[in-house]
Formats: C-alpha cells, structure tokens, sequence
C-alpha cells in the first residue's frame, strides 16, 4: 500500500496477557475515542447536502422530493428507521437500495447510470458516500428501529439471518465464519459476534463510517461487498435483496441503540 | 462545488470552543497513486485564526498533519456575535477560508 | 363481517410473529436450497471470482445442514472422501521455511481484484498464532507457537500437517479453515513451504 | 516566502471560489503573518529541527500537558490535544520525533488566544511525540510516547 513509507508494518503494541492486554485495550478504546471527536465526516455531511439539493439527471431534480420512509423529503429520523417495507416499491430497502429508486424513478437515471460509480476513494467519495453521510448524520442521537412488522420485512430478516449461518465460497466460509465466536480477533482485529444485539448495537450505530486508515468514507453496502471479497465469495449485486436482508438482520439485532455516526473508525 | 470547511464554535463564558474542519488531501508526497506514480507534495502550511478581524492563532503546518485536518482552539475575550474567521494556504498557493458569528 | 375478519386475524398473527433476534439459525434443507437460490440470482462473477463459487459441495452441505457438528455417520464418509482427494507428493514434504513465513504473512490471493494465476497467499496469520516475532496474530484458529518443537519432523507428522494445509476439513470436517489446496488458493510447493516453517527446526516458529 | 506563489492558484476548481474570495475582501494576501519555515520544516532529524527553530535547548516542565493515546490503531490518524500551563506561552511546538520529518507544526498564540491545541497527525511507527512550549524567550518541553499498530486485514 501506499502509505507504507508513513506506516511501516512495525513496532506492535505488546497487548500480551493479563493486565497489560487490560491496559491496552483501555488505550485503543481512547484512541477510538478521540479520532471520532477530531473526525472531519461533518465535512461530507456538507457535500451530501448540497447533493440532496442539487438538481441533477434527466428530469433535471433535487431528491428533496424522495421519500425515505417519514415523508417525501423528511430526513430527520429517517435513517435510523431503516431498512423498513416500501409500498410504492413493494420491497424492503436500506438508504442506499432507497436512495437509488429515488434516483431512478424521480430524477429518471437509468439504473446502471445511477450504480457506476457507488464506491469512492479517498480522493473522491461517491455521490451515494456523501449523500448517506448526510442523511445518515440527520438521525443522530435517535434509536436504531428499522421496520419489523411488516411480513416482508420479518421475511427479509429471517433471509438475512439465515444467510449470515450459510457456509459457502471457495473458503467455505459463512459470516459465522468470523462473527460467530466470542473473543476472536483477525491478525490484531477485534471480531464482533454480530448475531448478538450487544455487539450488533454499536456497529449499526456507527455506519456508515470514515476510515482514518484510508481517509475513505464507506457505506453499509461497502462493507457487505468487502467482507464477501474477503470471504472468497463472487460479488453481490448493489442494492439487492440479500444485502438489504444482512443488513436488516443486523439493524434489527441492534435495535435500540441510539444512532451515533457517521463514525469514525480506524 | 468548493471544497467545503466548516467551523464549530461554542461560548463558555468568554472563551470560544473553536473547532475546524478542512478538506485538503495533505499529501506527503511519498504516495503513489493507481497506476503507481509518486503524488507530489500538497498540503496546507499556514493557518490563521482572526476574532474580529484580528489575528489572535497563527499556524504552520507541515505534511505530518492528517488529511482533511481537523483542529481545536480557544480564544479568550470573546462574546455573542464576534466574527471569526479562518483560513488557510497551501504550498500551492491554494487558499480557503471560512467565518462564522460566535452564538 | 366474519368472513372479512377471519383473513384480518391470520395478518394480525403473521404480524405478531417474533423475529428470531440473538439466535443462530439452524438450517433446513428448505433454508439451504433458499439462500442458494438467493445467492445465484443476488450475486454476479466478478474477475476470478466466478459464480460456481456458490454451487454447494458435499462438506458445506453437511456443515450447513447439521450447524457445524455433524453426526459421526455423516462426517466419516464425507471426512475420508475428502482425504482421497488430497495428491500427497512423494518423497520429501518439507520445503523452505523462509518462503514459508512470506506465504504465512502474506492475506492476498482468490479475490475478485486479483489476477488470475497470480501467486496467493496462506493467510495464517490472520487466525494463528506462530513466529513469537509476529506480534499481529489472529485468534480464530490455535495457536500454533512451537509446532514443530512439540511434535518433532518426522515423516508421519510432515505427511499429517502437509494434508491438514491442503484439506483441514479431511481431518475435521466442519473446521473453520479454508480448504488451501483443496480449493487451489496454495500449491504443492507453497504447502511443503509452509510444512516446512511449522515443523523445520530453524524456522521462528520453533524458536 | 515570494508573493508570486501566494497569488497563484493552480486547482482550477478552488480558484473561482477563491478568486471569489478575494474580490469580496474576505482573503487578503497579507493575511498570513509569519512565512512558513521552510527550513526546520525540512530538517530530518529531531536535533537539527529544534536547533532550526532555536530550541536545541529546552528545559523539561510539568506545565506541559499532552493528552494523546498510548496505542494509535492507525498511524495515519494520531490525535494529540496540548496545553500549556507555563505562564505567558507565545507558541507551542509538534514534534514526532522518528518521522521522516520531525517538525509537524507550530502555533503562534496571540494576544486573546489560549495555548492549547488539538491536532491530528500521522505517525510512521511508534515514537515519541514532542511538544515545546516558548514563554519569555525560553522553550520549555514535554514528551509523550505513542505505540502505532496496525491490525485487521484491511477489512
């Protein structure tokens, strides 16, 4: 990588045994700590509102007029109620599957104009990064309640749940794999035991996310696809059915949790 | 669109809480991008913090500041409706600058 | 009106049903024929990453099928089938442990980003402990600090440790690590590497 | 430091939005006061830094307070937080001290300000971060040590 002249894989922290691993566990947690109260993802924040606002596509519109679930146009609370049942498109959806049918069907891009570029890098965020930032940040500070009621979101969740214990790809693995064991950690990775809601509850608290270790901002769908690449899998569809399920299923085991992101993570 | 930046300021007393947030890639110059050619060097040196049009924080930076730089300050004398104002140049001669009334 | 009431009272029931929150899901052969369906049509070949990734084989059928504890009627025949399939090289089975600690270190390899026939890595430290030098271990695996120091280089325990790398799941079948040769992430010579900074007396790992 | 480089704006994009800027008086070119040092700026070894800012000598002092953590996850984003409770501060100094280049900034405080400063700064491997603070003509200095790890497979 390219920040290796910066960051030489080096020098480790001895976060050996007993009260030294105690101790460092208590300093990553303040240095967790303090890059979320130094976090610059306010500045994205800004961006995804001037892209709410902008008029843009072939009917030359703003998405103010897109409804997430609370109204067209009401973003105050929206994000921490999804994902959540969608009549008008009879299908459960996440802000980024939502944000999409918005961009279709109100602004009247063309699926694949709209998903050309969804992830962003550290030069240039995607217009879905900024725009969830935003809207994700309007929620801050009320608790995680995504849509249970409704058959098809009960039916998302059970899909979600059932695939998060499905072993597959060419490493056999499932997200159980990883996420299913307490106290397990990849290289010097804290792994969560992510079907348990107090472990679910500050990661669905916290995405989407700014990464300090690439300077990127990344959404749920990002971090789907990611752990998929990483578990050898091909690669899911953007906005489909199965990654709006792994993240109700999520969502819905941390439910409760006041929304405290975007994050700041390392 | 501008690069956006953003100041957070609360008053305790007399005392300004000054955050600022600034979106600038701070490149070291030791990067390399997609195709595997070094990024030069481009990052902010100089900062300057003004309370009603008067200079009260002067900074110099080097490329060892984060990207998208984040700082807090305090000033001291300050009340309701005092201007601040902050702004920055780079080694490219790049400025921004941002103000906002103290609340 | 009762005829109206009846179907309002079987959606009030669907809608009270509870979501399973906090619990692993235990797998039907129903469940496991949805998700496959739902993967095919959810997911797309990408690079090296091709779609007969998802088409189940007989380990992952009985590891889903039974919640990763399968009974041992189920398990041998599948567990001796697998070991068949490992090609034990003849002859000698240690190679170099200083390649090996590279393809220990090293957590590329088989993604959809990489190129095909590109060399891969093993990813061991990722969930195993093994260089006391290498303070960046996972846990998800034992630790595997003085391997070769317990269990000395003999051939029984190169030919042993040579078919746990290509194929953990004809030894264990419902283990958690990848199948390496098995699934053509390492090849022979890149598996004797590694037999050989595990068991090689020089190699960190038995320092 | 020569006026052409303060005048030119070479980024297409900011260059109207500053240009902006200046022909609404908000952005003045004399607004920066002190010229950047380009010279302790390039220093690459912690001595020949502090002696580029005339602080090769420095007296050690408690009135230095750095709250930084001791292990950073990520070297790429170190957050230090200082203050200076050495009477009459003038400026406070940033060192980390294994970097490539020591000197990561100084901040001038003038008439109204308090010396205190929180900064993100990258770390190439664990070291010492160094503050001095300059009161009366004399710097006075703290240290604090950071342990820079890096975990998880990139995930």
């Amino acid at each position: 990588m390219s920040l290796a002249r910066w960051i030489p894989a080096a020098a480790f922290a001895c976060a050996c045994a007993g009260a030294a691993a105690q101790d460092a566990k208590k300093e990553i947690e303040k240095y967790q700590r303090m890059i979320a109260d130094s976090s610059p993802v306010e500045l994205f924040e800004l961006e995804g509102e001037a892209l709410w606002k902008k008029k843009q596509g072939p009917k030359h519109v703003s998405l103010e007029a897109c409804d997430l679930g609370l109204g067209a146009g009401v973003l105050k609370g929206a994000y921490a109620r999804l994902p959540r049942y969608f009549a008008d498109a009879d299908r459960v959806m996440d802000l980024e599957t939502r944000l999409l049918h918005c961009m279709t069907t109100l602004q009247g891009h063309s699926r694949e104009d709209a998903t050309k570029r969804v992830f962003g890098n550290e030069d240039r965020l995607s217009e879905m990064e900024y725009l969830s930032a935003y809207i994700a940040g309007q929620s801050r500070g009320m608790p995680m309640a995504p849509g249970t009621s409704h058959p098809k979101e009960q039916a998302a969740f059970e899909l979600g749940r059932k695939t998060f214990f499905y072993r597959a790809g060419a490493w056999d693995f499932s997200c159980a794999s990883c996420h299913g064991e307490e106290g397990k950690r990849i290289r010097m990775q804290d792994l969560p035991v992510l079907y348990k809601p107090e472990n679910a509850r500050p990661v669905v608290a916290t995405w989407p996310a700014y990464r300090v270790s690439n300077s990127q901002f990344k959404t749920m769908q990002w971090r789907l696809n990611n752990c998929f690449q990483q578990m050898r899998y091909p690669e899911p569809n953007y906005a489909s059915d199965i990654t709006v399920a792994l993240t109700m299923f999520l969502t819905a085991t941390g439910e409760g949790e006041p929304y405290r992101g975007p994050g700041t993570k390392r | 669109m501008a690069d956006p930046m953003k100041i957070r300021a609360g008053l305790k007393g007399d005392i300004a809480d000054v955050r600022v947030l600034m979106n600038h890639p701070m490149e070291t110059g030791q990067r390399k991008d997609g195709s595997g050619n070094l990024i030069p060097l481009h990052f902010i040196q100089e900062i300057a913090v003004k309370l009603n049009g008067k200079t009260v924080i002067d900074a110099q930076i080097s490329q060892a500041v984060s990207r998208n730089p984040v700082f807090s300050f305090r000033v001291k004398g300050a009340k309701a409706g005092d201007k601040l104002e902050i702004s920055w140049l780079d080694n490219r001669g790049e400025r921004n600058s941002t103000e906002t009334s103290l609340a | 009106m009762t005829r109206g009431a009846i179907p309002g009272a079987i959606f009030l029931l669907a809608a009270c049903t509870s979501i399973h929150v906090g619990e692993p899901a235990k797998l039907s052969e129903r469940d496991l024929s949805e998700v496959h369906a739902v993967l095919k049509r959810d997911f797309h070949a990408r690079g090296i990453a091709t779609m007969a990734r998802i088409e189940p084989d007989s380990v992952q059928t009985a590891c889903n099928l039974h919640h990763d504890h399968p009974p041992a009627e189920v398990a041998r025949p599948i567990e001796e089938a697998q070991l068949k399939a490992i090609r034990f090289p003849a002859g000698e089975l240690m190679g170099d442990w200083r390649r090996g600690q590279k393809i220990a270190e090293s957590g590329i390899g088989m993604q959809w980003t990489d190129k095909p026939g590109s060399p891969s890595g093993g990813s061991c430290y990722n969930c195993h402990q093994l260089s006391p030098q290498e303070q960046s271990f996972g846990t998800v695996g034992p630790s595997l600090l003085a391997f070769g120091k317990a269990r000395g280089s003999g051939a029984e325990t190169q030919r042993y440790v040579f078919g746990k790398i290509y194929n953990a799941k004809a030894y264990n079948l419902c283990s958690q690590m990848p199948r390496m040769g098995h699934s053509g992430t390492l090849n022979e010579q890149q598996i004797k590497d590694l037999v050989a900074y595990l068991l090689d007396p020089g190699s960190p790992v038995n320092q | 430091m020569d006026e052409s480089r303060r005048k030119t704006l070479t980024r297409a994009g900011a260059a109207s939005a500053v240009a902006a800027a200046v022909a609404a008086g908000i952005l003045r070119p004399q607004d920066v006061l002190a010229a950047w040092n380009k010279d302790a700026f390039g220093q690459k070894t912690l001595a020949d830094a502090l002696k580029s800012i005339g602080a090769a000598v420095a007296a050690d002092s408690n009135d230095i307070v750095i709250d930084a953590p001791q292990i950073a996850e990520n070297g790429a984003v170190v957050p230090v937080e200082i203050t200076s409770n050495v009477p009459n501060t003038k400026s406070i100094v940033v060192l980390v001290e294994k970097n490539p280049f020591p000197l990561v900034a100084k901040f001038d405080f003038l008439e109204g300000a308090v010396p205190f400063v929180k900064v993100n700064v990258k770390m190439g491997e664990s070291s010492n971060v160094r503050v001095l603070a300059e009161a009366g003509g004399k710097y006075y200095a703290a240290l604090k040590e950071v342990k820079v790890t890096i975990g998880g497979c990139g995930g």
